[in-house]
């Protein structure tokens, strides 16, 4: 909203006004901007956590949480967090315990940090950085080194396994959720986070949002199977399998350290949701009626603040509907289909954008029908032969 | 700017211990572990510098990308029992004259070679100045990479499955 | 403003604490990550002058685009070598590997 | 510019605090702290662990990597390239294509030589 940043500069005015050097206002500012990030993740990922069990519950026909707090039991998660922070800290005697202590800190720290781009309403972003969803993709990558540094340190062989196959999931998503994340920018002309959801505010025929999901479903579809697999969600959850890794690289971790990795997690899901909404369904952008009694900027703000949580916690929805539809995959298949099914797809999706958006709109009918001839051979080509599983064969 | 240059020794010192972990550390995933910190601080001194496109691209490729394989590396070939053993050779004395008789001279280049220049005030935004150098000036280097990337794909999956 | 000898001298010492681990590290992998050091200590240099002599447009940015693209290629086939010789082995202490030597 | 990431490093710094708060502070306060071998050993499902956690494995887990690191490496070129492709036009194109599609021989040959398979 730009009456935040216009409230920003009467501080600086009358902070200067009152000769307080520069450096004074500036930290107070940062502070505050990064409480209220602190308190939204927390808040967020106790509300996810209670969600999803009531959504579980309900897919499983049951009640799930009921008594705590009364309505719903909604203060659930309240009373999880307390139980965490009463937990006995174990450190187990073989560990490496100076990367063990260091692991949750490089996860917790590098999902704080995506939050610095996200654009949550007209005006009302952290920074806009220039590279916005490079940065958002680069700083993801620290995730996965804190995970092989947790699985590692924990000297457990259920954790190492964990770990190393967390990054060998995450290494083969990263390539198609890049590639797909390039079709929008490819489009918009830029990296920033605000440009790119400033460049979908027309309307495509004049009636569609002018959001890039409408030219971009392929893309928009493998960067949500990408997401999936990068949040260890089902059916991408083979690095923690309980019924084989106990519960992967952090099986060594108790109470507060362990109650970090939940909440990083979660705080995760929505960063991977936030640059969904933001590359792909239009951001804050929706319908808004100006509301009497504000001035048109605070209106369109707050609208566009709304806008963007509901698109958000839809695709979180989506998540954990999926989570509790789709059966887990085996590793291979797990592989399989990165490299052999969404990279070649996203490649070919992103020379159909690059042919259409150099040879102009009328070279869509051509390409999009030859796209598709594409897409059906590569599929074909892709489709698993018919595999005959001996007893006890390991993969 | 006293902040900048502040800022400037912190990170320079970090990423000077960083690298000294990596050099001299005893535990060879400690090593590695402080390199990735000193990635990070080297990728935070290029933002100093104005340069935050590679700054993303050095914690993607380094952080992301070969510390892993690093990491990798090290769980296939390690006897990590083993951590006593020596981790130096016995050239260290010659060794160490080297590399300090290279840094004096670095040194003395940087101090007394180079005129002082305090530079631009700012920089345009670098990533499309970087695309249209790459994909006009610089095109022939740019698609000798993709034939490097290939042969190193190629020669590094033959060395590393050979049975 | 930071002097630009600041950075060069910061480069030059991360570069030789390069040399000083590829000379004297016995494990291979580690002698790899001294020469990731090195190219890092180089790659600041480049971006330095980039910074600091506009009339270069950018170019040292160019190359040190280029010259991280060559330690990924120098990391892949370098590491896969180190997997080669473990198999061969049994070890990656480069002293203990003298089939070459007399 | 460079004033933007003042941000970035200030919400690694104090994402790092807040763990060490959470952990280090608060909850060392309250919890108890009374540790014994048995607690101390790594989890193995009830068993005695044997041997220590850091086992070697498969080389497949190296084989990933390495094909990623390639393609990660392209796409590094692809972002300024999808920025100013608009702008250059069909040539940026067709050098782009050029390059994808000899990365895409080594895929072919990652494929075909079986380093994507779990196996």
């Amino acid at each position: 909203m730009m009456t935040f940043a216009s409230l920003v500069e009467r501080f600086y005015a009358a902070m200067a006004a009152w000769g307080i050097p520069w450096i004074v206002p500036t930290l107070i500012v940062m502070v505050i901007v990064v409480s209220v990030v602190l308190a939204y993740i927390s808040v967020a990922a106790m509300f996810m956590i209670w969600w999803e069990r009531k959504i579980s519950a309900h897919i499983q026909v049951r009640y799930g949480p009921m008594r705590v707090g009364g309505w719903h039991g909604w203060a659930q998660s309240i009373a999880d967090g307390i139980k965490l922070l009463l937990k006995e800290d174990l450190i187990p005697a073989g560990a490496d315990k100076v990367v063990f202590v260091l692991a949750p800190m490089v996860v917790f720290g590098a999902t704080v940090a995506a939050y610095v781009t996200i654009p949550w309403a007209p005006g009302l972003i952290v920074r806009d950085l220039n590279i916005g969803i490079l940065y958002m993709v680069s700083i993801s990558s620290l995730v996965v080194v804190g995970i092989i540094m947790a699985g590692w340190s924990s000297n457990n062989k259920y954790a190492t396994l964990g770990a190393l196959r967390s990054a060998a999931q995450a290494v083969s998503y990263e390539v198609p959720l890049v590639l797909s994340l390039l079709g929008p920018v490819m489009i918009a002309g830029t990296m920033s986070m605000g440009k790119l959801v400033e460049a979908q505010s027309g309307r495509w025929f004049g009636v569609l949002p002018g959001w890039f999901v409408f030219p971009q479903i392929v893309a928009f579809l493998i960067y949500f199977t990408c997401a999936l697999a990068e949040c260890n969600r089902l059916p991408f959850d083979i690095p923690e399998a309980e019924s084989e890794l106990v519960a992967g690289f952090h099986v060594e971790y108790s109470g507060m350290r362990f109650a970090m990795f939940f909440l990083a997690e979660y705080a995760n899901m929505f960063v991977v949701s936030a640059i969904a909404t933001t590359v792909f369904l239009g951001g804050w952008h929706g319908p808004w009626i100006p509301l009497p009694g504000l001035p048109r900027e605070v209106a369109h703000g707050l609208f566009g603040l709304v806008w963007f949580q509901v698109k958000c916690y839809f695709l979180i929805f989506v998540m954990m509907w999926l989570r509790w539809t789709l059966a887990r995959l085996r590793v291979d298949q797990l592989m399989a289909f990165a490299w052999k099914v969404l990279l070649p797809i996203s490649f070919a999706n992103l020379i159909v954008t690059g042919l259409v958006l150099v040879l102009g709109k009328q070279a869509l009918l051509y390409v999009g029908g030859i796209a598709i001839l594409l897409l059906a051979a590569i599929l074909l080509a892709a489709r698993p032969a018919a595999r005959t599983v001996r007893v006890g064969e390991r993969t | 700017m006293t902040l900048k240059l502040g800022i400037f020794y912190f990170l320079a010192a970090f990423t000077v211990w960083a690298a000294a972990v990596v050099v001299l550390g005893k535990n060879i995933v400690r090593a590695a572990v402080a390199l990735i910190f000193g990635f990070c601080g080297m990728a935070a001194l290029y933002v100093l510098l104005d340069a935050e496109f590679l700054a993303a691209v050095q914690v993607l490729i380094y952080v992301g990308g070969i510390t892993i394989l690093l990491l990798f590396a090290i769980m296939l070939t390690s006897r990590i029992g083993a951590t006593t053993a020596r981790v130096v050779n016995d050239q260290v004395i010659l060794s160490a004259m080297a590399a300090v008789g290279l840094l004096v001279g670095l040194i003395y280049a940087s101090t007394s070679g180079i005129p002082a220049m305090s530079g631009p005030p700012r920089l345009p935004e670098t990533t499309p100045f970087l695309g249209r150098a790459l994909l006009t000036t610089y095109a022939l280097p740019f698609e000798a990479v993709s034939v490097l990337l290939l042969a190193a794909m190629v020669g590094a999956i033959i060395l590393a499955r050979k049975e | 403003m930071i002097p630009l000898s600041h950075y060069l001298i910061l480069g030059g010492i991360i570069f030789s604490l390069g040399v000083f681990g590829a000379l004297t590290r016995r494990n291979a992998i580690a002698i790899l990550m001294s020469i990731e050091l090195m190219l890092n200590g180089v790659n600041l240099n480049f971006i330095a002058f980039a910074r600091y002599l506009p009339q270069t447009m950018l170019q040292g940015q160019v190359f040190a685009i280029f010259v991280i693209t060559v330690a990924a290629a120098e990391a892949v086939v370098g590491l896969a070598i180190v997997l080669g010789l473990y198999r061969n082995f049994k070890t990656v202490n480069v002293d203990e590997i003298n089939l070459m030597k007399w | 510019m460079a004033a933007d990431y003042a941000y970035v490093g200030f919400f690694l710094v104090v994402g790092v605090l807040f763990v060490i708060l959470n952990i280090e502070v608060l909850s060392r306060i309250i919890r108890p702290h009374n540790p014994n071998p048995q607690k101390l050993t790594t989890y193995e499902c009830g068993e005695e662990p044997i041997g220590i956690g850091w086992i070697r494995f498969h080389v497949r887990y190296y084989l990933y990597a390495l094909v990623y690191i390639v393609f990660a490496v392209e796409t590094v070129f692809l972002f300024p390239w999808a920025i100013v492709f608009r702008e250059l036009g069909m040539f940026a194109f067709l050098e782009m294509m050029v390059f994808i599609g000899i990365l895409l021989v080594g895929l072919a040959y990652a494929w075909k030589k079986g380093a994507l398979e779990w196996a």
